[in-house]
């Protein structure tokens, strides 16, 4: 059952994640990355951590990806250009571009050429789970405290940060 | 069964589609979303090390990775549309004009 | 099959059908509720008391066409009203209406009056309703239209600033109820103080009337119903963002919202008017939770047809200027109180 | 209860600061005077329990946090209540507190923003003053050393659209500055010297030595810490920034240029009597020092024609009484003529005010005249501080005086105490010069048909601080005269002194009482001098000023010492920074260096900017190939 979900799950990431790629239509892409997000909640679940799993709905599927889509709406240029401008610089030819298409295939081989060559632990996860939200909880706020809070300075500066470079211009 | 390495494939796989989708698009809003197809991936990684090390260190990381994630796409995207002002063009081909 | 998964089955089918008619049910009372407010008498011909009128309409919208526009996105503008009515339904699959019962026996291991038993059941009300803003900024932009592009991103823009103050709201709670499951919130409410008082969060002053004063203020808001109705203000954008929609799609939409007000009251019944406590609830517990959930019905309903709807600024300073800060000092608040007091 | 005292003035501050603008003056004046008079009351209850506890423990010690540990060092937040600060605390509060209200009137017709900025101010000057007095060891009393500098400054400048009121308070401000690099200085080597900068444990440590036979480490220390002194007391050679602060409003005169923060100095040496009194070489230039401040800043005194100025030279005057106090071991004797002092010198300044504000602004004495009439409350109230100061028997200012002179006499300094006594003879002078020439003869000026006496606020304030002069100075009985001299003996435990110092209790009652007669006679003399040249025979003033018009111009320019400061220091700290550091070292070392750098790296870039393609998928691209080479060379492996 696990393994079977597993792969369900697994494959709609990758293939959701594919498309997201290979759209057009950026409103497409933001929608399918929102479909992978679902199937990595469904990992994470699998995982046996729900907590993370609802997070990722809450804060990726219900915000970050909303700010994405309101982007995509509200600048409505929904196709990206495809004609190929003669000017630009040598290296960036579409030839180059396939070059780092190509690098990332070479880096996703040698990824999984590097976990099984050190054989990997094909087997079941062995020892308990920690899935109770007050676990999760008493480890946030007791030697992650330092990092949380710090967290809560980054939002502020990327929040002032966003409002100051979105603003228009006052005349 | 599925283990551990199953997860860290997949997440492999992810992070390279993640990296491709940065170099193959040449709009700068699916190049965000590609970058956070990478941030996924990694967090997969950490939530499958956290479970089979039996601690919540790997979830811990996850919401630290979230939190970074929102500031970067609230950033990037404020940076994209006062891009788009100028320029009415996502294409990051042409914003090179910094370059000297 | 074994009789508690037969029951279980049978819960949620139950479960689905209710919800489905208790839409029905809202159009019927708020058009009377509207029509009493406004002295007049509203739907009575169709049926005892016009009680058939909102099977009458659904049988019109059932025989229109099926329009889209020409210059919609014909596959985002099918899933908009299927995204909303999805998450409609599916948020309240984690809300818990009654104890545990074994059904007069039949079932010995007890069946919880619940769909699906969570244990971070507030968190999944909370991610579901923040998915539920895909039905409506897709529905706004796919339409390819202007009323319904403004309506979507009103909406949308709405839904994300009281989603704030509702997801406060809810810590508060958390906070009140020691848990992330509504069952032991719930649970957590039985019984009385001085005798006279129910233990429900609400009574819990002041914070836990703050907080449900927020949370009803903010779950209005999410639910777009008036005084917040933006995204479908008829005045200024014709119908929002299913201004496009016809027949069965936009019976969808009609549904979606009808079914969130039920959630929303739903949830803030188990949250803070403690579900399905009350007198006999072992027997009748069920009853009192509809009862409660009825009572915030009304509500909503008695807002609507009362109060006029905000400017949109005013709504926006509002949400971000008053209620956001008010529920994270409630929430403070909260955590010291129960702290000081160590409930 | 410590911290509430100088909190509440906080509070008061932060409130008018931050919602001053939104507050009308009534709330902001309250808010105000509140918190002081609730300060007051706070000391007068803290001073109550002092009071009642036996002598040897008579301490109240409050630690309110460690602010700083590192290493060796520690220097924790510590309010400390003993006689020496109890005094202080009550002299800031109340006198404070009547200030206060009186600035209500006297500020009333600014605008509410900046009636509530003034207000601020004054309340957060009550605040560090009271750190200042209240801190238990040099690092907080150094906190409030410099908020009440920087608030002396706000104050000054309070109307900083004037030129010469920000220009004031921009000098009074670097002056002190160069005070306070002495007193840091001087905390530093006690650091060093004793391993702590609290004031208890540098006394015990101190008294487990011996006096300083030769100019040592002590006399350096002391002098250093003195230098802090002249400069935030006004003494000889930083004194000269006090007559200009009387730019800023007379209240704030009142309180920080005369009753106060001026003190901070006599307080400071109160405080490390101990210290001192093991350094007797910086014990005889702290004596010198005040009785040539007092002597010089009389003179001054005599010609000047501004209200204010002759009463801040009159502060500077009695100031040097108080090191002089100081300096002959008289501690208690500084400190008492502090605080009657505070006493006197408010009401001077405060009835001085009440006749600028009822002439709206005139603080020429040759414009008035003939002012008793038509402002009585404001003429009797100053009178009585006129005779106060001038040492009148049977007053605040003799008991005090008499005390130091006698004091000085009997440590065996007969040339300072003659100047001492020919001071007090001044002082009688331009005091009487003063309220003769404001009160007395003709009225001037007929442009002000209806004067005003001080309104209520105001005349509280005279009145209450009238009385306090009157009274004050029985606190400090001396045993001739029937007392116990109980102030003295109320202080004596703060002193710590543990030196045969003032041992030269020569059982003299004769001497005293003759010094006392000679000092009665000089202040009735002066009475005398100022009412034949000024009241009865204006003529002979002229005829007197014609005939020493060299000297007189030397008073009038204030001995040129503003000039000569200038051509001395400023004027060349100036050119070499024009000439020197800028034209020079700024022009051309510096901006030669970045400017070469940032040539050289221009150059370089000019070069190497062809590789770059402005595409940020360019350059990820080429960061990426790094990862995959590297990783695919440790696989290889």
């Amino acid at each position: 059952m696990n393994a079977l979900l597993f792969y369900g799950f697994g494959a709609t990431a990758v293939l959701a994640s594919l498309l997201v790629i290979a759209q057009k239509n950026p409103i497409y892409s933001v929608l399918l990355l929102i479909a992978s997000f679902g199937a990595l909640s469904g990992l994470y679940v699998l995982l046996e951590a729900p907590f993370v799993a609802v997070i990722q709905i809450i804060v990726y599927a219900g915000a970050i990806m909303v700010l994405f889509l309101f982007v995509v709406m509200l600048l409505n240029a929904p196709h990206e250009d495809t004609e190929y401008d003669e000017r630009v610089h040598p290296l960036l030819r579409p030839g180059p571009m396939r070059f780092g298409a190509a690098l990332a295939i070479a880096f996703g081989i040698e990824l999984v050429w590097a976990l099984n060559r050190n054989g990997g632990e094909a087997g079941p996860f062995a020892g308990g789970a920690v899935s109770s939200v007050a676990a999760i909880g008493r480890s946030l706020f007791g030697p992650y405290a330092f990092p949380f809070e710090v967290t809560s300075v980054l939002i502020l500066v990327a929040m002032i940060g966003a409002v100051v470079l979105a603003r228009k211009e006052e005349p | 069964m599925v283990g551990l390495n199953h997860y860290l494939v997949l997440s492999g796989v992810l992070f390279s589609i993640g990296t491709a989708g940065v170099f193959v698009r040449r709009n700068l809003i699916t190049i965000l979303l590609s970058i956070e197809i990478m941030l996924n991936a990694v967090n997969l990684t950490f939530v499958a090390f956290g479970r089979a090390l039996g601690s919540a260190d790997g979830q811990i990381m996850v919401f630290f990775v979230m939190t970074v994630a929102a500031a970067e796409a609230a950033v990037g995207l404020a940076i994209v549309i006062s891009l788009f002002r100028h320029k009415e063009s996502l294409n990051p081909d042409s914003f090179t004009g910094l370059r000297w | 099959m074994t009789p508690l998964l037969v029951a279980q089955i049978a819960l949620t089918l139950i479960v689905f059908i209710a919800l489905l008619h208790s839409a029905a049910g809202m159009v019927w009372v708020e058009r009377r509720l509207a029509a009493a407010l406004q002295q007049r008498l509203g739907p009575i011909r169709v049926g005892w008391q016009g009680l058939l009128q909102p099977f009458a309409d659904v049988i019109k919208l059932m025989f229109k066409e099926e329009l889209r526009p020409k210059a919609a996105d014909a596959w985002l503008f099918a899933l908009a009203p299927i995204i909303s009515a999805t998450c409609a339904f599916a948020a309240f699959a984690v809300v818990p209406f009654g104890g545990e019962t074994t059904l007069l026996g039949w079932i010995p291991e007890g069946l919880r009056l619940q769909v699906a038993d969570v244990n971070v059941a507030i968190l999944v009300v909370f991610a579901i309703a923040s998915m539920s803003v895909y039905g409506i900024v897709l529905a706004g932009w796919s339409s390819n239209s202007k009323y319904a592009l403004l309506g979507g991103l009103r909406s949308s823009a709405q839904m994300i600033s009281y989603e704030l103050s509702y997801g406060t709201a809810l810590a508060s709670v958390l906070i009140l109820g020691n848990s992330m499951s509504l069952t032991e919130i719930v649970n957590r409410q039985a019984g009385t103080w001085f005798g006279i008082v129910p233990r429900w969060n609400v009574f819990f002053l002041p914070f836990g009337f703050l907080a449900f004063a927020i949370y009803l203020i903010a779950g209005i808001a999410e639910t777009n119903r008036a005084p917040f109705d933006f995204p479908e203000a008829e005045q200024e954008l014709v119908a929002g963002y299913h201004t496009e929609y016809s027949s069965m799609s936009f019976a969808l939409f009609f549904l979606a919202e009808y079914v969130n007000m039920v959630t929303v009251s739903a949830v803030a019944t188990d949250l803070f008017l403690g579900g399905w406590n009350g007198p006999f609830a072992e027997s009748i517990g069920w009853v009192w939770f509809l009862l409660k959930v009825g009572a915030l019905l009304f509500f909503y309903v008695w807002m609507r047809w009362t109060l006029p709807r905000y400017r949109y600024d005013q709504l926006m300073r509002f949400g971000w200027k008053v209620l956001l800060p008010l529920s994270v000092v409630n929430l403070i608040a909260t955590a010291a109180g129960v702290l000081y007091f160590e409930l | 209860m410590l911290l509430l005292i100088l909190l509440l003035p906080f509070a008061g501050f932060l409130i008018n600061s931050t919602q001053g603008r939104r507050l009308s003056k009534g709330v902001s004046g309250a808010v105000a005077c509140g918190a002081m008079i609730g300060s007051f009351l706070l000391s007068a209850v803290s001073v109550w329990r002092l009071v009642a506890m036996p002598v040897e423990e008579r301490a109240i010690v409050q630690t309110v946090f460690t602010w700083i540990a590192s290493g060796d060092f520690t220097a924790p937040f510590t309010l400390r209540l003993d006689p020496l600060s109890s005094v202080m605390i009550l002299v800031i509060t109340g006198i404070g507190s009547l200030i206060h209200i009186y600035s209500t009137a006297y500020m009333h017709e600014e605008r509410d923003p900046e009636y509530a900025r003034y207000f601020s101010y004054l309340n957060l000057f009550a605040a560090f003053m009271l750190t200042l007095v209240l801190g238990s060891n040099f690092l907080i009393m150094f906190v409030g050393w410099e908020g009440v500098g920087l608030c002396s400054y706000l104050l000054i400048g309070f109307w900083y659209e004037k030129k010469s009121a920000s220009d004031a308070g921009k000098k009074a401000f670097i002056v002190n500055r160069v005070g306070d690099f002495g007193f840091v200085l001087g905390v530093f080597l006690a650091f060093v010297q004793f391993g702590t900068i609290d004031f208890q444990e540098i006394a015990h440590a101190v008294n487990a030595m011996g006096a300083e036979a030769t100019f040592g480490t002590l006399s350096l220390m002391t002098l250093l810490l003195f230098v802090g002194a002249t400069g935030k007391s006004a003494q000889i050679p930083l004194y000269v920034w006090l007559p200009d602060a009387m730019e800023g409003p007379t209240p704030v005169s009142a309180l920080i240029h005369a009753a106060t923060m001026v003190t901070a100095g006599v307080y400071m040496i109160g405080r490390n009597a101990a210290l001192f009194s093991h350094a007797p070489q910086t014990l005889e230039i702290v004596a010198i020092v005040g009785a040539a401040t007092a002597l010089m800043a009389g003179t001054i005194g005599l010609v000047q024609n501004d209200i204010k100025r002759v009463l801040a030279y009159s502060t500077v005057s009695q100031l040097g009484y108080m090191f002089l106090a100081m300096g002959v071991g008289a501690f208690a004797g500084g400190i008492f003529h502090l605080y009657t002092h505070a006493f006197f010198k408010a009401l001077l300044f405060l009835g001085s005010g009440a006749v600028i504000h009822a002439l709206a602004g005139e603080q020429d004495l040759r414009r008035m005249g003939g002012l008793k009439r038509e402002l009585p409350i404001t003429y009797w109230t100053f009178l009585v501080g006129a005779l106060a100061i001038a040492g009148v028997p049977g007053l605040a200012g003799f008991f005090s005086k008499d005390e130091i002179l006698y004091r000085t006499y009997a440590a065996g300094h007969p040339l300072l105490w003659t100047m001492g006594l020919v001071t007090a003879l001044l002082t009688a002078v331009y005091m009487f010069r003063l309220v003769f020439l404001a009160f007395h003869g003709e009225r001037h000026s007929h442009d002000h048909h209806h004067l005003h006496d001080a309104p209520a606020p105001m005349a509280v304030a005279l009145i209450a601080l009238a009385a306090g002069s009157v009274v004050a100075g029985y606190a400090g009985l001396p045993a001739i005269l029937g007392g116990g001299d109980w102030f003295a003996t109320f202080l004596e435990p703060s002193f710590h002194v543990e030196i045969g110092h003032e041992a030269s209790a020569l059982d003299a009652h004769g001497l005293e009482m003759t010094l006392m007669v000679i000092s009665i006679g000089v202040a009735l003399a002066g009475i005398a001098i100022a009412a034949y040249f000024f009241l009865t025979r204006p003529a002979a003033a002229d005829a007197m000023a014609e005939r020493f018009a060299g000297p007189r111009r030397v008073l009038s320019n204030k001995y040129y010492v503003d000039e000569i400061y200038d051509a001395a220091i400023v004027q060349p700290i100036q050119i070499v920074s024009r000439e020197g550091l800028w034209k020079v070292v700024d022009a051309t070392l510096i901006d030669g260096t970045v400017n070469g750098v940032g040539r050289l790296v221009a150059g370089a870039a000019d070069v190497i900017k062809r590789t770059q393609t402005g595409s940020v998928r360019a350059y990820a691209a080429s960061l990426f190939f790094g990862v995959v080479a590297v990783l695919g060379y440790y696989l290889w492996q």
